[in-house]
């Protein structure tokens, strides 16, 4: 059977799974927009602030060697998790939106007014308003991979979109509003088959499976680490060597210089050069105990266990009455967007979180879907690996009284 | 009647019911049984946008009083939306300036009128005593 | 007596005050790096993430609910100890740096090639680089505020450089290296009078004494909350509603827009606009603590002490033979920065750290103040309200100790 | 005498320290005495730069075996730089490319390696290990 073994000592490590909401336990299917926060990463917070606590890099005094020597070993943490080639080619942010920020705003330098560059029609707007800026300020256009009614990418259309005009390609892994596993492998040779550098949005897919960017040969990858039970403000970025040494420097500050005059200044060498500024030492540290975590239950295990809650939940929904699901890609992950007949999504949502239930409801940050869709909005349920089947058989309860109650 | 003791009044017709569920239910009846705005007046002007439920509010002097009109696509939000137009319409700009507002606490809907933007009803209220302002001076 | 009454009680707040290094007790003396923290405001963080951890502003469950009044009730604890005229005026960024480079990236819409921009000789790297590459993209340039020789800028000179070219002054309230308290009454007057902007780096200021943003006129301050107690990751910026209103969004993402099409995307309205992505939220909500704490105590009576701290050390320090102090400006704050005769800063600092007291050694990111009295660096001890004059003893009978080792 | 052989000596020579302060002194005084490069040789293309202290490498090949000389402008850096000097020069490219180490940890020294960049350490060990393998492909 595919449920985690030890689904109950898992659920212990997470103390907010034992709140309340208006009298009823919480259940927590919003993990799309964020994921939560195991004990050893809240403990490694306060441990961090109780002992070592220290500005970093320049510091000659031991607190700071601590804090430093921490700093960098959860680099290399996810330099393997990742499989990256060296250290420098992972970048933390505050998190994704800002290493796309930090790409696209880069990018500049390498654009012209003929160029042009391709969006999916699945992307959160994280991953299509900095591009956009690019454009105007570049002059390049803007393509979009067409998507058909189930929430598959026409890769098809994207080859003949494809052309030397191309610079950058900027896919999600898995799409947050619809569950849609990208084939990211085919959408990575195709670019580079015509030159053209490749941006992953892996927020998304980071908390659910293994991401092997050398196997990928991607250019660049961002998650957040707050989707895979890290802490709030740390994002990373994987970026090639080659490409982060072209890319200009993001933004100007401490650490990211060599030498500074008022008539010259150096940058640093990777990855100095894009961490401008006092990093979030504590929640980056505390990012890497979040990934020890998740790769201790294995992400094998944890796909495996999550798989069966999409199913169990997609077959179990598809049971009430007028419920449509938007996105039925052969390949999903944990993400399930729906409608009830003409409901308001918003209605739904506030009666079940009367019930404890905790779903996202809305466009999800991804209105391009909607318009597809034509819809306002979805009640989007999404998995961790401390969800369980019985939680899901709660919400369908729920789901079928405040349709009840609103039809 | 003051908008004070039309509040009063809405928390003792809420504190009838005994769970949040009949609530719900009375406040779903009020967003399906009022029609509270004429299509003409559903303008792209009149929209406050929240970034899930929409609603529109319009809004007339007369004789001295502010008659508010107001609609949301969404039947929760239309029910509340239905509360605060049945506390402030027919009101007077100054009391409608000087009025605070405590009755959705008092009910048990905060949760609705959080600094959340997902539906439009903070800045309905908002807009409300913006109008209020707007045509006492114009007086 | 300029002491605090209740020191022993507030050292009690600070679990890092007791550990040990090498086996003695930590002296911190590198506040000015960063500060240390609170129980408070570690508990709030575990807190966070036991009751409340949610993404907020979109989400109609409670859990997103109250995580968004937390963070908004934050902003208004901003506004109101600023002074500011709105919440709308606060931003939360990642730190300083990325408060800096928000702005001056958004000046490059208002600079031609023939305009004028002032720095002072006193600034950190991260007050200098983004404006730097400002120049870089706009083709403006750069004019440097002089200081004389006991670190105090030359307002005369200011007023000089001052034109209808000059289009921003970005100037700190107080330098990091030397602790010089700058008459920015004084340059935000002399800058308005020729139209120009004022950006004030604050990081040294905030966690010393009350800032007015509304009394000081001043069009955009900025400072980090690890520096006054707060956590790692969290910066403010306070701008004036009209100003962030003409700045074009830095970044693009979630958050920050409208409504978002391949065709046109509308950006939100302030704060938003600035605030792409998931935010820190649980920093944020600890910085506001961080906030409540150091209010709590009073900044008038933490002025008071520490300055009673800086005038004993001082006189403490200048006992020591060969000793000089770079930056005796009369008006100073928390921070003395020397060197002992020809020994390299790094040898002291090295040897001092082994008795357990952690100061800052090297140009602290002041390059230009290093060259301006031609020295690789500076001995930098930096107080916080929970240091006490018997670790200035302390720390005295240890540098004595290192003079002798390495002369 | 071998890479391995040179590190285990110095250990036991920082071994007779009993306190941290003897140890310092003795590397201070190893510090002072050595001059470990020729002025000629402390060009800007020598230097390692750490952000506080400077380190000047330089590498010449002989007979099969890399000799190494260095300087730093603080004097504990140069103490250790001192060490690294005696550990590392006059050996062969290969023994220096498969060489671990160990002692500076083993006498108490970890923190001026850390990923820390207040001094050039690190890069100076990076840099000899570079110059090994150049010459050693060279060859
Ligand atoms: C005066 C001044 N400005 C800016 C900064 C940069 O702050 P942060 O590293 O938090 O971005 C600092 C901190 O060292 C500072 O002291
Ligand atoms: C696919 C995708 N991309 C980007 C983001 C933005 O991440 P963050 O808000 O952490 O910057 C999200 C999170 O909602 C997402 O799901």
């Amino acid at each position: 059977m595919n449920v985690l073994k030890n689904i109950d000592s898992i659920r212990k490590d997470f103390p907010i799974l034992n709140t309340s909401i208006n009298g009823n336990k919480l259940i927590y299917l919003d993990n799309a927009a964020t994921s939560q926060t195991p004990n050893c990463v809240i403990n490694s917070i306060s441990d961090y602030y109780k002992n070592l606590n220290s500005n970093i890099h320049r510091g000659v005094h031991s607190l700071s060697q601590m804090a430093t020597e921490k700093y960098e070993d959860t680099r290399k943490k996810f330099k393997s998790h990742f499989n990256a080639k060296s250290s420098s080619e992972i970048i933390f942010t505050s998190g994704t939106t800002h290493s796309i920020n930090l790409v696209s705003s880069g990018f500049s330098k390498f654009l012209n007014i003929d160029d042009e560059i391709i969006v999916s029609q699945l992307e959160h707007h994280s991953n299509i308003v900095p591009w956009q800026m690019l454009c105007e300020k570049t002059g390049a256009k803007m393509k979009v991979i067409p998507m058909n009614n189930i929430g598959e990418l026409d890769l098809n259309e994207f080859s003949k979109m494809l052309s030397a005009k191309t610079k950058v390609v900027f896919v999600n892994h898995v799409s947050n509003a619809l569950g849609t596993v990208n084939d990211i492998e085919e959408i990575i040779r195709l670019s580079h088959s015509v030159g053209a550098a490749v941006l992953i949005d892996g927020a998304q897919a980071v908390p659910h499976f293994n991401v092997d960017v050398t196997k990928l040969d991607v250019d660049f990858y961002v998650c957040s680490a707050h989707k895979f039970c890290g802490p709030t403000g740390v994002g990373i970025l994987y970026g090639k060597e080659e490409w982060l040494n072209k890319l200009p420097p993001y933004q100007g500050g401490g650490e990211m210089i060599d030498e500074v005059s008022f008539e010259k200044t150096t940058y640093s060498e990777l990855p100095n050069k894009f961490e401008a500024g006092t990093p979030n030492i504590a929640g980056v540290i505390a990012s890497g105990i979040a990934l020890d975590y998740i790769n201790n239950i294995g992400l094998g295990n944890i796909k495996d266990y999550e798989d069966h809650l999409l199913n169990y939940a997609t077959e179990k929904l598809l049971e009430i009455e007028g419920l449509k699901i938007y996105g039925e890609s052969k390949d999903k992950t944990s993400v399930i967007s729906f409608n009830i007949k003409n409901i308001h999504p918003y209605d739904i949502g506030s009666l079940i979180d009367n019930l404890g239930i905790a779903v996202r409801t809305g466009h999800h940050c991804a209105q391009p879907i909607m318009d597809f869709f034509n819809i306002p909005g979805t009640i989007r349920v999404s998995f961790c690996f401390y969800n369980t089947t019985g939680e899901i058989d709660t919400l369908v309860d729920a789901l079928k009284k405040a349709s009840t109650m609103l039809s | 009647m003051k908008i004070k003791d039309i509040q009063d009044e809405i928390v003792g017709e809420f504190d009838i019911f005994e769970t949040w569920m009949d609530k719900y239910e009375y406040l779903i009846e009020l967003g399906k049984s009022v029609p509270v705005i004429d299509e003409i007046n559903k303008t792209d002007d009149n929209i406050i946008k929240g970034c899930q439920s929409k609603v529109w509010l319009h809004a007339e002097q007369d004789e001295g009083v502010i008659r508010f009109y107001a609609d949301s696509d969404a039947i929760i939000t239309k029910g509340i939306v239905s509360l605060l137009i049945r506390t402030f319409s027919n009101q007077k700009p100054e009391d409608i300036i000087n009025a605070s507002l405590d009755f959705i606490d008092k009910i048990g809907l905060r949760q609705h009128l959080s600094p959340n933007r997902a539906n439009g009803l903070n800045n309905m209220i908002k807009k409300i005593k913006f109008y209020a302002i707007a045509f006492s001076k114009s007086n």
